[in-house]
């Protein structure tokens, strides 16, 4: 394992204070916790929006702190959802008042923990709602299982409520423009190689040196096929096709996500790109806008993902609407 | 025997270092058919727990296992954490006021603790989780009025292997589907260790 | 070796293709070039500003280009400066009157190529100014050598003599600003592990299991030793001090940038800044800013680079001016 | 004999033969002092150049000369491309109007080039670089009256065999400054297989 690390079970804690030294003018560290909070929280009559998981995927959650999307991010340690104290420490530093909403990703851990600290929130006399994102189409959706699971469409989400809170909007507004936005997400990874969890030392999983795997997980959960590697057109047929069977999309205009899992190239993202545009371009679906780089990341996982979001005047505003979150572009 | 502070603070100290000293194993399960986690979140969660329990003086059962439910939920993180944190908080609840437990004591406790696991992670028996160690303990524990030290740890390992050709349906696990298959949960073989460390403690194994 | 490309003689030319079709509100490639630029050039009585080199440093150069920083950027072939007749169609493209500057990293290579291009371009009666960076303190600078190489900070560059052109400034101006920013930033990296070359198909370098690699260029060029690997402290430490060393900004502000070579996870990035900024303090300089993330990689390396500006009032507001080039935050 | 465009073509051709055969080698030798695309690089350009040489009927030397420069000047980039191309273009330019050329014509050609590869590079001899290969094939050609083939290729493989001793100041390999005693300079090989390419075309070797 081969790290910038000092100790390999305190990495969360030091990230989250690199975080705060990093951006002092914009976000700052709850003392004692491993929140990251905007500078100026509470903001008064806003609804904070606060949200969180597993650390690894940077720059997910933390870099998304800032005006105009969230107040809070939680960072629990590596892949490992934060507890209920540490979110309930979020939802209290950013309460103006009106409000806490949560944006959780569909994992147990993670909507047990949310929920758990919801519980005590309430509790405390906050009102707070949430959305889970499960925009995952790797996973089968149904009510036996635990469902799609929440994967890099969640940071768009992020500054879909972000916009609306800062916007003035309600709680209830804000729930119901979130439920409409993770309605309209879907993504789906691939992966090249396995990422490293700092305290386990050794790769999650192994692939082949001939060998990827489509539909994996942020965290290294398996994907639908393992399977010989495919030229970037074909992965980005493949990838593009999941998404596209499971929402019609036809007609419609779309956000367009390309994700870097850690260790691929931008370059080979923007190959990933040209093919992309070129087959829903070919579907006659309309692209507004289109994002690249690493948004969620599973630490020095080589893969991407794609991620269409179908949208409406409403959420074009919202996802064009300014935001000083460092890690949003 | 019943069940005292006591036993209870055994049975903790004895589970952790069970625990402490599986921390890789559990792990490597969990990159099997979860996210490679376990080992290190068990790991400091009852390290955490050793360290509030040991750290003073109790009175109560329902004491202990309550600073071990605010442990686990605090410390932990993840699905498990709050899972297991959750039914120490429900025995807790359970015992109150009791200052020594009998198996049907404790079999209610189980009982509560099941409950509140359920209701938290929405899951059932058969899904290939830590519950398919927990239910089978309460059972167990009503069926009987001794606190057998050998059939304790059998039972819980009985349980723990029968993960092993279940497919898992909730939590990590089940993204693997068919492939969960063949696989030990790693919640149960935390389990199996928690039991199994009561067992030592019945005997009287520590302490 | 893995790749999400599709051949690997051209992966420069569908990237370009890739960024274009990614961001067709904000930039378009100059037909049968790699060459990328923003969509409204040539901007009228504005300064044109063109940058580029070698490709497989994403997001540098085309990443930067938009209002407020590069009008054009240049693609060579991976790690090869590109030709100057590409130059000279980016420089003719963006001149809105007033002139072109060209903003180039010490290399033989990129000098070469882009002064060939400045003469053809004067020669065709534009003028054509120029600075050279040359921040990475891993080299000696001596009249008999080719001098200290650019890395990173060029991005820094990019972002100053952009903003200064936006603001209207002269082509004699915004030379004089890029000399005073060229003089006061250093740089320096260290690496985790190679790159690969998609054509030369195998690691540019070997680096042991336990061993990394202070000061490497960006396209695998040694660095100052090979040693075991440290804890990220210690590297913090190395960097800075090296850093340090070679300029004296005590008691100074300065721009951090600590930048990413493309496979190291952000969550180290975050646990080098929290030590480089502790190490700062310390010196009383004082950080008026600090960017984090990947600015300019090299493949997939793992491995990082640490970047000091020292700043004045002039410098500090250029830094801060709006951009719109998409890789920037 | 004298080099007419007949030889001239035939140069071009198989010095793209040699290069292409070496494109792995000579990346090789990039990948140990520099950034491993010096075969690629090289393997492209010359690739170009014979697509474009063999394209059309040439009657003037220097045409051909000059449409060698330009293809390597627009179709390389690097430090390679440039100054090779500054060499050709250089040479293009000395012998404008020469239906033939003799050493002595060779030799000043190859003078213009090796001051353009100067003036471009700002390297001088005994800097490790392509120089160190073009500089003594001129002095070569200066001291002679005849084209020999095999005393082109052995001069040219001398003074490719002598960068290897030499520590690099200029290019990419001047940064591993020591450390690149004991490597051949990547753009004297070409240029070796550029000179061989020529003794071959002087005994007929093609076409
Ligand atoms: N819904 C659930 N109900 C009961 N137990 C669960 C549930 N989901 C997961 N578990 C248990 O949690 C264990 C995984 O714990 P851990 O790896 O620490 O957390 P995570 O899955 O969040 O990484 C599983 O092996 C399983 O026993
Ligand atoms: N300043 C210079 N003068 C003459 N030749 C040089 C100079 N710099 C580099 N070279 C030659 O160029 C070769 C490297 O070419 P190449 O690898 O294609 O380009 P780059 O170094 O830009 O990657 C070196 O081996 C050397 O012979
Ligand atoms: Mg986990
Ligand atoms: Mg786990
Ligand atoms: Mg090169
Ligand atoms: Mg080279």
């Amino acid at each position: 394992m081969k790290k910038i690390i000092n100790n390999a079970n305190e990495v969360v804690q030091e990230m989250v204070e690199g975080i705060a030294a990093a951006y002092p003018d914009a976000v700052k560290q709850l003392p004692e916790t491993s929140v990251i909070v905007r500078n100026d929280v509470p903001v008064k009559g806003k609804v904070g929006i606060v949200s969180g998981g597993g650390s690894g995927h940077e720059p997910a959650h933390a870099g998304y702190v800032g005006k105009g999307m969230l107040d809070a991010a939680v960072s629990g340690e590596v892949f490992t959802s934060p507890t209920p104290d540490q979110v309930l420490e979020a939802i209290k530093a950013v309460d103006g008042g009106n409000g806490v909403f949560l944006v959780i990703k569909n994992y147990t851990g993670d909507v047990i923990n949310f929920e758990m600290a919801a519980e005590l929130a309430e509790a405390e006399g906050i009102d707070v709602e949430q959305v889970v994102v499960n925009d995952d189409v790797a996973v089968e959706d149904s009510s036996f299982t635990t469902g799609r699971r929440g994967i890099v469409g969640t940071v768009l989400i992020h500054k879909i409520v972000g916009s609306m809170a800062e916007k003035g909007a309600t709680l209830k507004e804000i729930k119901a423009v979130a439920d409409k936005a993770v309605a309209n997400v879907r993504s789906i990874g691939m992966a090249l190689t396995s990422c490293i969890v700092p305290e386990a030392g050794k790769p999650s999983f192994e692939l082949g040196e001939n060998e990827m795997e489509i539909g994996i997980g942020i965290h290294g959960e398996p994907g639908i096929e393992r399977e010989s590697l495919k030229s970037s057109n074909e992965i980005a047929e493949r990838l593009a096709e999941k998404v596209l069977r499971d929402l019609d999309y036809s007609g419609s205009e779309v956000a367009v996500m390309i994700n870097g899992l850690g260790a691929t190239p931008e370059m080979e993202l923007f190959i990933v790109n040209k093919k992309v545009q070129q087959i829903l371009k070919d579907k006659d679906i309309h692209v507004y806008r289109t994002y690249i780089g690493e948004f969620m990341t599973s630490l020095e996982m080589a893969g991407c993902s794609v991620t269409l979001m179908k949208l409406d005047d409403e959420l074009k505003a919202l996802l064009d609407a300014d935001t000083a979150a460092p890690a949003f572009r | 025997m019943e069940l005292t502070v006591k036993e209870i603070i055994a049975w903790l100290e004895i589970s952790n270092t069970n625990i402490q000293e599986n921390k890789a194993y559990l792990t490597e399960l969990d990159q099997a058919i979860g996210d490679g986690d376990h080992g290190i979140n068990m790991a400091r969660g009852f390290q955490e727990v050793l360290n509030k329990v040991t750290d003073q003086e109790y009175e109560a059962i329902s004491d202990v296992l309550k600073d071990t439910a605010m442990t686990l939920i605090s410390k932990v993180g993840g699905a498990s954490g709050p899972l297991l944190g959750t039914a120490f908080l429900k025995m807790s609840t359970a015992v109150k006021g009791q200052e020594s437990l009998d198996t049907a004591d404790f079999a209610a406790a189980l009982n509560e603790a099941i409950n509140g696991i359920k209701q938290r992670g929405k899951a059932t028996e058969e899904e290939k989780t830590l519950l398919d160690v927990w239910s089978p303990m309460a059972d167990y524990f009503s069926a009987v009025d001794q606190f057998s030290a050998e059939v304790i740890t059998e039972t819980a390992k009985d349980a723990m292997e029968k993960t092993k050709d279940m497919m898992a349906t909730k939590g990590r696990a089940a993204y693997f589907k068919e492939k969960s298959i063949g696989h030990l949960d790693p919640g149960a073989v935390t389990s199996f260790y928690i039991f199994s460390g009561l067992a030592e403690a019945v005997k009287g194994g520590k302490n």
